[in-house]
């Protein structure tokens, strides 16, 4: 049974209607526990006070922003090589999410900056690669949302998400190149992890996990809708009398 | 119960207002959009094959 | 050099349009398609024209051999008649232009711009291209579109040249060109509405 | 190829063609910041490269959208697709048309324009230079974006919105390329990466937008 065999939208949606239960309770359960513990059960840092419990939200965001971007150009290198229509149209699903993910890891990251900074919006790095993959998003969503016919619409974003990632490794370099301005950036992490003391950590990998399933259950519900949709184009397109 | 936030409190419960605000829409699009999409391919379905066989 | 195409099918939209269309064209032979609008006469032809990929079957000799005249004629309005094909006898690493002037009676509209044709002219210049090309096989949609009579006797008799010569024609029209070409109407290949093919919305149904 | 270049460049110097577009638009662009940001000629100097680039930039992305879209709509671009010459390089034929038309005289005019923003003359050379290596690029990713967005309707805001974020490595090095120029600093890090990239991009970017056209061609 090889993972091809979902690439058929009806055993994909057999198999979504199956795991959808376990994965929207899972993600609810893991986004509260991580959540209700990061921010009540931890003691303040010494030195962020108590904006450090942001981390509970920034970091999972900036994890998930990252890796949808990943699975669509998994996704769209597998429609591009295999013409599968489930994993186009799983990337076409995603990159709302994604897009709404990066807008919290921005919104997060600016108002956790904020005290050190003492203004709303610094050009770190990290702030300005999110800057700009959500501009990518954007572009993304817009051209999906462009094209009429959906064949079509999925070759030309699945192009475009691949020439995208390379530039968007390119502007995370450039981004490092000109805040430090002299020298190459030290970490090439996005989110690395400051020096965690173990009482942040569990929390922070349990609303990660819960962050993670979140956006499992939001592509499969949502690659079903756009399955029902393109279902329902189909159908319409052989009702009407031909000519 | 509630933690002493001290003087950020007003940026932690923004942050995380927000935060959740954001994740709330997009639930609701989402499952707003996908009902909208599965009712119209279930009339559509019923209009294709009005004797029920799929 | 002969065309064939073995049970091609065609779609449009991820829709099936035509299915099971074989025949095969010989050097010197013209074929004439016929059928309602949304048939498929423009989607088979530039599907033979390889600007895109048929369904299934195969099509043998169209490779490198096309000379493709859609709706639109390719003419830039800023460039004169004389530019316009001259630029394309040289993408197609040619230079006379000549032929294809005095074939559609170009010769005084040689140096005007082709912004300031009407559109019969304009229709004429597009379809010199074809010979200017040197492509064996022309495959004209609605090529007699805004052309008058005397415009289209021309044309036929550019395309009994070009047959003489060896070349081939698959044109798509209504009109009747008096060419001794076989006639066929393309609805005996329409494809069934249940038909699925492989066609990209087989998957969804 | 030669054929398409020639034509395209005569296309371009007729009436209507659009060349002095791109230069009248990066022209207008710089004259309008000294009224945006006043009059100090510190401030003017200080912010000079950023301004030219930036312009230069925008003076690319305003022709794009014509460069295929003319092209899409008479048929050319399907007769191009038949016709034995390769897409890709029709592609890579157009970006240099392109970048003759536009980015060349964007490079040349830079010095005057700096002249304007009293940047100080050390820089113009390594101005020149970096726009030089960095217009290139953005004709040919300008390119890419044109033949994603061709056969859209309305696609020019599309267009733009495709385009900028794929720019913002080659604005960020070649800015910072001018910048040093400028304050007399050693430039030759940000020079070679921007050249770099743009050989990338001329070597590789014809071939996505190839893939992109016969997509929409299909």
């Amino acid at each position: 049974m090889s993972i091809w065999e979902y690439a058929n939208p009806v055993r994909f949606l057999a198999l979504s209607a199956k795991v959808q239960p376990f994965a929207w309770a899972a993600a609810a359960i893991g986004i509260l526990v991580g959540l209700l513990w990061g921010f009540f059960g931890t003691p303040d840092d010494f030195r962020q006070g108590s904006t450090v419990k942001i981390i509970y939200l920034h970091v999972p965001a900036a994890w998930i922003a990252i890796n949808a971007w990943i699975m669509m150009l998994l996704a769209s290198l597998v429609w591009l090589v295999r013409r599968h229509h489930v994993s186009a149209l799983a990337a076409k699903a995603a990159a709302p999410v994604g897009l709404v993910m990066t807008v919290i890891g921005l919104l997060t990251g600016a108002i956790w900056g904020q005290p050190m900074w003492g203004t709303w919006w610094a050009w770190d790095p990290r702030l300005t690669s999110f800057l700009i993959l959500f501009l990518f998003y954007l572009g993304y969503i817009a051209l999906w949302e462009a094209v009429e016919d959906p064949d079509t619409a999925a070759d030309l974003t699945s192009v475009l998400c691949l020439v995208g990632s390379v530039f968007a490794l390119l502007s995370r370099y450039a981004v490092l190149f000109w805040s430090q301005g002299l020298h190459q950036g030290a970490s090439l992490s996005l989110d690395k992890e400051e020096n965690i003391s173990n009482v942040f950590w569990l929390p922070l990998i349990i609303s990660i996990a819960g962050f993670t399933l979140l956006f499992l259950a939001l592509v499969l519900y949502r690659t079903g809708t756009e399955i029902s949709l393109r279902r329902a184009r189909a159908i319409s397109a052989r009702l009407e009398p031909r000519g | 119960m509630m933690p002493e936030l001290g003087k950020y409190a007003f940026e932690v419960l923004s942050a995380y207002g927000l935060s959740l605000l954001l994740i709330v829409a997009l639930l609701a699009v989402t499952l707003r959009r996908g009902r909208r999409a599965r009712a119209a391919l279930r009339q559509i379905e019923a209009e294709a094959r009005p004797d029920g066989k799929s | 050099m002969r065309l064939t195409l073995a049970d091609v099918a065609v779609a449009r939209g991820g829709v099936p349009v035509l299915s099971g269309v074989s025949f095969a064209l010989n050097p010197g032979e013209a074929m004439i398609l016929r059928g309602p609008n949304g048939a498929g006469k423009t989607t088979l032809l530039r599907t033979v024209a390889g600007l895109q990929p048929a369904l299934s079957g195969s099509i043998d000799g169209a490779t490198d051999a096309v000379a493709y005249a859609g709706h639109a004629d390719g003419l830039k309005a800023m460039l004169s008649v004389a530019e316009n094909l001259s630029f394309w006898a040289r993408v197609y690493g040619r230079s006379d232009i000549a032929g294809g002037l005095d074939a559609y009676a170009l010769g005084p509209l040689r140096d005007r711009l082709a912004g300031t044709l009407s559109a019969g002219q304009k229709r004429r210049a597009g379809l010199a291209r074809l010979l200017v090309t040197g492509r064996p096989i022309w495959i004209l949609d609605e090529p007699t579109v805004s052309l008058d009579s005397h415009a289209v006797t021309l044309f036929a008799a550019a395309v009994r040249a070009h047959l003489a010569q060896g070349g081939m024609a698959l044109l798509a029209t209504h009109i009747d060109l008096g060419l001794d070409a076989r006639v066929c109407d393309i609805s005996s290949w329409a494809s069934l509405p249940d038909d699925l093919l492989g066609a990209s919305d087989e998957a969804f149904l | 190829m030669i054929a398409l270049l020639i034509r395209d460049l005569r296309l371009a110097l007729r009436a209507g063609g659009g060349f002095g577009l791109g230069l009248a638009f990066f022209l207008i662009i710089t004259l309008l910041v000294p009224f945006s940001v006043g009059p100090q000629s510190q401030l003017l100097s200080t912010i000079a490269p950023g301004v030219l680039w930036m312009g230069a930039l925008l003076a690319c992305l305003l022709s794009l959208d014509r460069l295929l879209a003319l092209d899409f709509e008479d048929g050319t671009l399907d007769v191009l697709a038949t016709a034995p010459l390769p897409l890709e390089a029709a592609l890579a034929v157009k970006g240099l048309a392109h970048w003759i038309t536009t980015g060349l005289p964007l490079v040349i005019a830079a010095p005057f324009l700096a002249v304007l923003l009293n940047m100080p003359p050390q820089g113009f050379a390594w101005l020149v230079i970096s726009l030089a290596l960095g217009t290139p690029a953005l004709s040919m990713i300008g390119t890419f974006g044109a033949a994603l967005t061709v056969g859209i309707k309305r696609g020019g805001l599309l267009l733009s919105l495709l385009v900028l974020p794929l720019y913002v490595p080659t604005l960020i090095f070649g800015a910072e390329a001018a910048r040093r120029g400028a304050a007399g600093m050693a430039v030759e890090t940000p020079l070679f990466v921007l050249a770099g990239m743009s050989l990338a991009c001329i070597a590789l970017l014809p071939f996505a937008a190839a893939a992109a056209l016969r997509m929409t061609l299909r």
